[in-house]
């Protein structure tokens, strides 16, 4: 038996089977991957081992002895810490009050704010991560405070610590401080489950790995000697990847958008690029580059204070993302929780929000249209759900994703497509599906542009890669110039030699 | 069997079947309550929650709130009366209220979306403003109506229906259309749902706020219209503490506060609940100071039940 | 220095109290001083009002009180700030439930008035030929108002003593004090007695009265099955009266407010400036107002 | 120099800046208001509103709402009266009243956070029913005290200024303490800001919700002793309204409806804006309809000032 085993566990929501009949078992001091296509349980599972959600059936025990939870935290007290999906981070609390909610060090209630701010200071220095702890929450960016997330699992002494997806915001640099983190709380015996889509880092640092599929154990590698990546993606996917970028050359035409100058409160130094019809442009940067600021601001989502912005020659006075949607901009925002998905409504909603004014007549739906766009993309996305009634809210994090992505993909008239960190927590299978619809839609002439902290992705698919560095632009690099090298060189605002960061 | 009655209890409309027996089981209890007149009557002590209710629901659906429903109601009534008197058209009285409600809904909104002070102040400012207005304008009394046709708006019948409640049907069916199989509706649920995406999704989401308000502005108006006529004058102090009444009959019927969440059948039954409380207690003669009592249990008990009936449904 | 008097009313929307308002604002241009009127909805307004006034130096004040129990607190309050003190309308009552015989007070007893509204309906009944056990009453109530009480149990003595069962008067409550609330419980008690055809009605005021009025029209009864006396006499009433024909609001008990306002405005001016104590209590009555003399009583009040 | 007035106005205490100059103003220009007498009528005039304030923080706080506040307060003072006079003892009736507005206190809380049933709902469903209590204990009618002891609480003084003062001013300090420096305080808004996250963190979200409503409960309760003692006698019609009175004063402050956000420094200016504007009404003689106008104007003025400073704070 193994310090941790998970038996029989079995989980349905309505008109959905999350997991059916899951066993397996980890060890002490080791790192178990665990890899699934989006949907496949991955979250749920976490989720009732952190008392989150109770399983109908089966049990989880530690050390030999079964854990029954009421709660997140019957959890905590044993000794397990789980880093959900979602952040789960309260806005208008200071980084350090957001990392001792619901263990405040106090004396009759009354909270030692000194020794909370010594307690979070000491912890965040030793593993690492350099964010002030004073600040709120809110001013953070989405990878800083992802960065604060991940500090919550050093913050107890835990036996066992989850993370589900913790990389899926954090560029390299950021991603290697949680490596060493992961590498440190391995050597003091500690048993890791750690969720991601990304093949390198699960064969960099896992030990063990379980791969899940529509619920159900689909493998299950004690060790990872021998295993490839081309087996782990067959036994997510049921099918072989040979290429996932799959990319193809195209001609890219004229000029499609051109940006000139533009600056905005968050971006001091004006920023200017432009894209071609059909072509594909990168940017790369490392968190807080100003890659997501600079896109906001083409899309009018913040405030410009400066600069223009032409789509085929025409300047485009856009002040508000309708506006810009109008004239053929639209942007997939990186933030999905805050920026994306419409709780409370269904997927069919999410997907038709912006595109239905095109079937509309004096503002009346047209159902028949509504329904075929929004089935049409939960297949082409492979979105897992019962029904496209389903409220976007308990799709798992990736088909949330997909259907943002499908929001938009919908949307017709579109000139310049910006999508920013697209396959946050898509699993390979969909991913290689999104790539090859960006491919089809740049060659039907559209300018995309792929804002991604994933250097290979940006490598992978894109015509050009520019660079983002302390908010300007800091180069440009066509394909065949393309190197890992290079393009970290650029990222890096003091300059450190790129191999000590390189994955 | 068991199986489709649960589904059925379970459903979208489950709200909808617990109403028809709560409905049933008053009609048994109650003498003289489903009477042909008694329904008339209940439908029409309903109108002015009711007709209100429709644009509240679109109002809370997107995260607003709107404490001044009352003030315009009396507002719009006053002008109505004495516009009417003054031209001596009714269809120009009518059509000043209206005008009236649609303007002060348009502030609301205006201040809202655009100056972005929270709806609560703003309406509860307005709340205030309009009521003095119609005072000021009053001089705080009664104003009488000169031509008798004006209480044929209230009188008049249609198929031995009151005008008022056919008025109100329209307006239940209009809005319950608007909400669910127009854009402007779905973009109030979305706005209630997530505004800032509704926004990065290109939803105008200022004007649809805006636009919100305005038509909760006339919505009173017709309202007031109505109110007016049938207690045959403009009174500047009718409707007082009429938005609580019609917010807790769209909370009732499962409109959420938290926005993003309404049903037209819902809010129906929500008002139809309140009303029929109402009724209820008087034809039982319950004495004045039990029926708050009353009331208030109904209301947990509505609420209790639909919850019960929703944490089913999530267990199921 | 200014003389400075200052007058507090509970219900400041209210027609009535807007007209005790403007017959004082006529005495202090009269005699040349300064109104302050302050409206006090509770207890808690009404004892900031005052030392509101104490504040800004004025030097007695009328009050017509929220709540007679107040009394005690109002008396304290009023002699901590050094004010002289009448009331007006409501007689402030101590602890014990007794009047406050020390502060001087114009009024009319709520009972009082009840019971002319019983009279009028009694009469009224005499002159359709109506015979009490085929006539339902509709006791339009607020409860949660003491005075309402006292009106409406006023009327509903006459009746009896004129006999009227008991269980022929139906009591219709009102959630709030509009016509419109009026008017939804009447219907209820009109619809539940289908079988009765002659209804009379008394209420709080003119605008309950008003409501049950309404909802007699509402379900079909004609004007000559209803008898409706009010309570007050101010526009909602009068408006009544000047429509083209008769409707079942057969009267109303006007109550002077010129006397309230101008003569207890007058009395503290002259406490207050030449030191003239006023009676400690003066009661006045209401006159019965209808549809063909309601002017000629006006004038007779002196409202007109 | 220029630079220094900027950062104080636009730092987290500018609300109280704002509110410092528009008091000066207010003192120059509205005749008496300046004097002692007026300031200690003036801070008694807001003592309810006050009170209550402290705890209805919490409750926006923690994106809750409470409507039953004006009942409780009528209820306990009722139970304060009648108790005292009953026992004999005007200590028991203080406990008596505490007692009951905190159990009323605490089932709002149970209602909402075991039952999960709509705050809104919840708090009118208690505001009707303990509203009913009050008038059937009494019959209708205020109760009168006994004991004129019972008159000092409110009359008392110290260093010339009268107890309710004082307890006011206690209670702005250990609310204003508990909401920064407790785990309670921060907790509360930690669930207001993020329910969910709280939950997961461990919070004990449940059993937080249910003693901000039994608090609420208990300061309600005091304020309700100090009404019946200012207003010598228990009256169930009492504080009617007090709820939108207290919200207002909260958001005005700077409280967010959709929780998370609160500062004590803020109610405390909110709860004075709206005393002195109807102090300075008074005082200036403005005609009741006019009041109302005014009253909303200032409302719509407090706030845009507020979001003019924080937005210029925004694009600093
Ligand atoms: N609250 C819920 N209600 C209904 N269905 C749910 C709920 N939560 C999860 N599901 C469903 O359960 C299945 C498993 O979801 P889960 O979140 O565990 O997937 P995952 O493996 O984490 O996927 P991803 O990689 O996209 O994060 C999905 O089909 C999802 O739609
Ligand atoms: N609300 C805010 N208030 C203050 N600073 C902010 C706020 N949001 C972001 N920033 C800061 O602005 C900088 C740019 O952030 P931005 O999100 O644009 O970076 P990015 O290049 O998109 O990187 P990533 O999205 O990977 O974090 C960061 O340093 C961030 O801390
Ligand atoms: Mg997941
Ligand atoms: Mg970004």
């Amino acid at each position: 038996m193994s310090f941790l085993d998970f038996s029989r566990i079995t989980k349905t929501y309505p008109g959905v089977k999350a997991l059916s009949d899951v066993s397996f078992g980890v060890d002490k001091g080791a790192v178990h991957g665990l890899m699934g296509e989006n949907g496949a349980g991955k979250s749920t599972l976490i989720k009732i081992l952190s008392g989150d959600q109770h399983a109908d059936d089966g049990e989880i025990r530690i050390d030999g002895k079964v854990q029954a939870y009421a709660s997140t935290r019957d959890a905590f007290d044993n000794g397990v810490i789980v880093i959900h999906q979602e952040l789960q981070l309260v806005p208008e609390l200071t980084v350090a009050e957001n990392l001792s909610l619901g263990r405040f060090p106090a004396s009759a209630g009354i909270i030692a704010g000194r020794r909370m701010l010594d307690d979070v200071g000491a912890k965040l220095k030793s593993a690492g991560i350099d964010i002030d702890m004073r600040r709120k929450v809110k001013t953070l960016s989405i990878g800083e405070r992802q960065m604060v997330e991940i500090a919550k699992a050093i913050m107890l002494d835990a036996r066992v610590i989850a993370l589900d997806e913790p990389t899926s915001s954090l560029s390299s640099r950021e991603s290697e401080i949680l490596f060493s983190l992961i590498d440190r709380l391995r050597g003091e015996g500690k048993v890791i489950i750690y969720v991601s889509h990304r093949l390198d880092e699960v064969f960099r640092l896992c030990d063990s790995l379980t791969v899940l599929r529509d619920g159900k154990l689909a493998a299950h590698h004690a060790s990872l000697k021998g295993v490839t990546r081309d087996q782990v993606v067959a036994e997510m996917v049921g099918r072989e990847i040979s290429d996932i970028w799959g990319f193809r050359p195209r001609k890219s035409g004229d000029i499609r958008l051109k940006v000139d100058t533009v600056s905005g409160a968050k971006l001091k130094t004006p920023a200017s690029f432009e894209a071609r019809a059909g072509e594909i442009v990168g940017f790369f940067g490392l968190i807080g580059a100003g890659r997501s600021e600079l896109m906001r601001l083409v899309f009018g989502a913040d405030h410009r204070s400066g600069g223009t912005i032409t789509v085929d020659g025409k300047v485009v006075g856009a002040t508000d993302p309708h506006d810009a949607i109008r004239a053929g901009i639209v942007l997939c925002s990186e933030d999905r929780k805050h920026d994306g998905i419409i709780q409370g409504r269904s997927i069919e909603e999410n997907i038709n929000i912006s595109s239905r004014r095109h079937h509309a007549r004096f503002g009346v739906l047209n159902r028949a249209s509504e329904i075929e766009t929004a089935e049409t993309f939960i297949k082409k996305l492979k979105v897992r759900t019962p029904s496209r009634k389903q409220d976007i809210i308990n799709l798992s994090g990736g088909n949330q994703q997909k259907v943002i992505l499908g929001r938009w993909l919908s949307e017709q008239g579109v000139r310049v497509l910006i999508v920013d960190e697209p396959t946050r927590g898509i699993d390979v299978g969909a991913k290689s599906e999104i790539y090859e619809l960006l491919y089809q839609l740049a060659e039907d002439g559209m300018a995309i542009i792929v804002v991604s902290s994933e250097l290979p992705e940006v490598m992978g698919i894109c015509d050009r890669i520019l660079v983002m560095c302390g908010g300007r632009i800091s180069a440009e690099l066509v394909r065949d110039q393309f190197a890992e090298k290079a393009i970290l060189a650029a990222a890096l605002p003091d300059k450190k030699t790129p191999d000590a960061i390189a994955s | 069997m068991t199986h489709r009655l649960k589904k059925l209890l379970l459903g979208e409309q489950g709200l909808v079947v617990i109403f028809i027996v709560a409905f049933a089981l008053v009609s048994a209890l109650v003498p003289n309550f489903l009477t042909d007149r008694n329904m008339l009557g209940l439908l029409q002590s309903v109108v002015t929650v009711g007709i209100v209710a429709c644009t509240m629901m679109f109002c809370l659906a997107a995260r607003d709130f709107d404490l001044s429903v009352g003030s315009i109601v009396a507002f719009a009534g006053m002008v109505a009366v004495m516009a009417s008197n003054y031209t001596g058209s009714i269809l120009l009285g009518l059509l000043a209220a209206i005008a009236c409600g649609a303007f002060v809904g348009f502030i609301n909104g205006v201040v809202i979306a655009k100056f972005r002070i929270n709806a609560l102040i703003t309406t509860l400012a307005t709340m205030q403003i309009v009521r003095g207005l119609a005072l000021i304008a009053s001089d705080g009394r009664a104003v009488g109506i000169n031509s008798p046709d004006f209480y044929q708006l209230a009188l008049s019948k249609l198929l031995g229906i009151p005008t008022p409640i056919w008025i109100l049907a329209l307006l239940f069916g209009i809005f319950g259309f608007v909400l669910n199989r127009t854009v402007f509706g779905k973009n109030t649920l979305a706005i209630g749902g997530n505004p800032e995406a509704s926004r990065l999704a290109g939803v105008n989401v200022d004007r649809t706020r805006i636009w919100i308000f305005a038509l909760q502005g006339v919505v009173c108006g017709i309202a007031g219209i109505l109110l007016a006529s049938r207690i045959t004058s403009g009174q500047p102090n009718a409707a007082v503490g009429l938005e609580l009444s019609v917010i807790s009959a769209c909370v009732l019927g499962g409109v959420s506060l938290a926005g993003g969440r309404a049903t037209m059948s819902g809010v129906i039954v929500g008002v139809l609940i309140m009303g029929i409380a109402e009724n209820a207690m008087n034809l039982l003669n319950i004495p004045a100071f039990y029926q708050y009592i009353v009331r208030g249990v109904i209301l947990l008990l509505a609420v209790l039940l639909d919850n019960l009936r929703s944490s089913a449904l999530g267990r199921r | 220095q200014d003389t400075k008097i200052g007058f507090i009313v509970k219900q400041p929307e209210e027609p009535w109290f807007q007209d005790e308002w403007k017959f004082a604002d006529q005495a202090a241009k009269e005699k040349g001083f300064t109104l302050v009127k302050i409206g006090a909805e509770d207890g808690e307004k009404l004892m900031s009002a005052i030392d509101n006034l104490g504040a800004q130096g004025a030097q007695g004040f009328i009050v017509c009180t929220p709540d007679v129990k107040l009394g005690p607190g109002i008396a304290a309050k009023a002699a901590a700030n050094n004010l002289k003190l009448m009331t007006v309308d409501d007689r402030l009552v101590g602890a014990d439930g007794k009047a406050l015989e020390d502060v001087p007070h114009m009024g009319i007893s709520a009972t009082k008035i009840g019971e002319a509204v019983g009279q009028a309906i009694v009469d009224e009944m005499k002159a359709r030929g109506w015979k009490a056990d085929e006539v339902g009453a509709i006791r339009v109530s607020y409860d949660q108002l003491p005075t309402a009480v006292d009106r409406v149990e006023g009327a509903i003595s006459v009746l009896k003593a004129n006999g009227f069962k008991a269980e022929n008067i139906f009591d219709a409550p009102q959630a709030k004090t509009d016509t419109e609330a009026a008017l939804n419980a009447a219907t209820v008690v009109l619809n539940a007695h289908a079988d009765i055809k002659k209804w009379v009605s008394f209420g709080l005021n003119d605008e309950a009265v008003l409501g049950a009025v309404r909802a007699s029209e509402s379900v079909g009864i004609p004007a000559d099955g209803m008898i409706g006396v009010g309570i007050g006499g101010a526009d909602s009433a009068i408006n009544e009266f000047k429509k083209p024909t008769a409707t079942g609001f057969v009267g109303t008990v006007i109550i002077s407010p010129k006397r309230h306002g101008y003569e207890t405005a007058l009395n503290m001016y002259d406490w207050v400036a030449n030191n003239k104590e006023p009676e400690k209590l003066i009661l006045t009555s209401g006159a019965l107002a209808k549809r063909d003399d309601y002017q000629k009583v006006r004038q007779g009040l002196g409202i007109e």
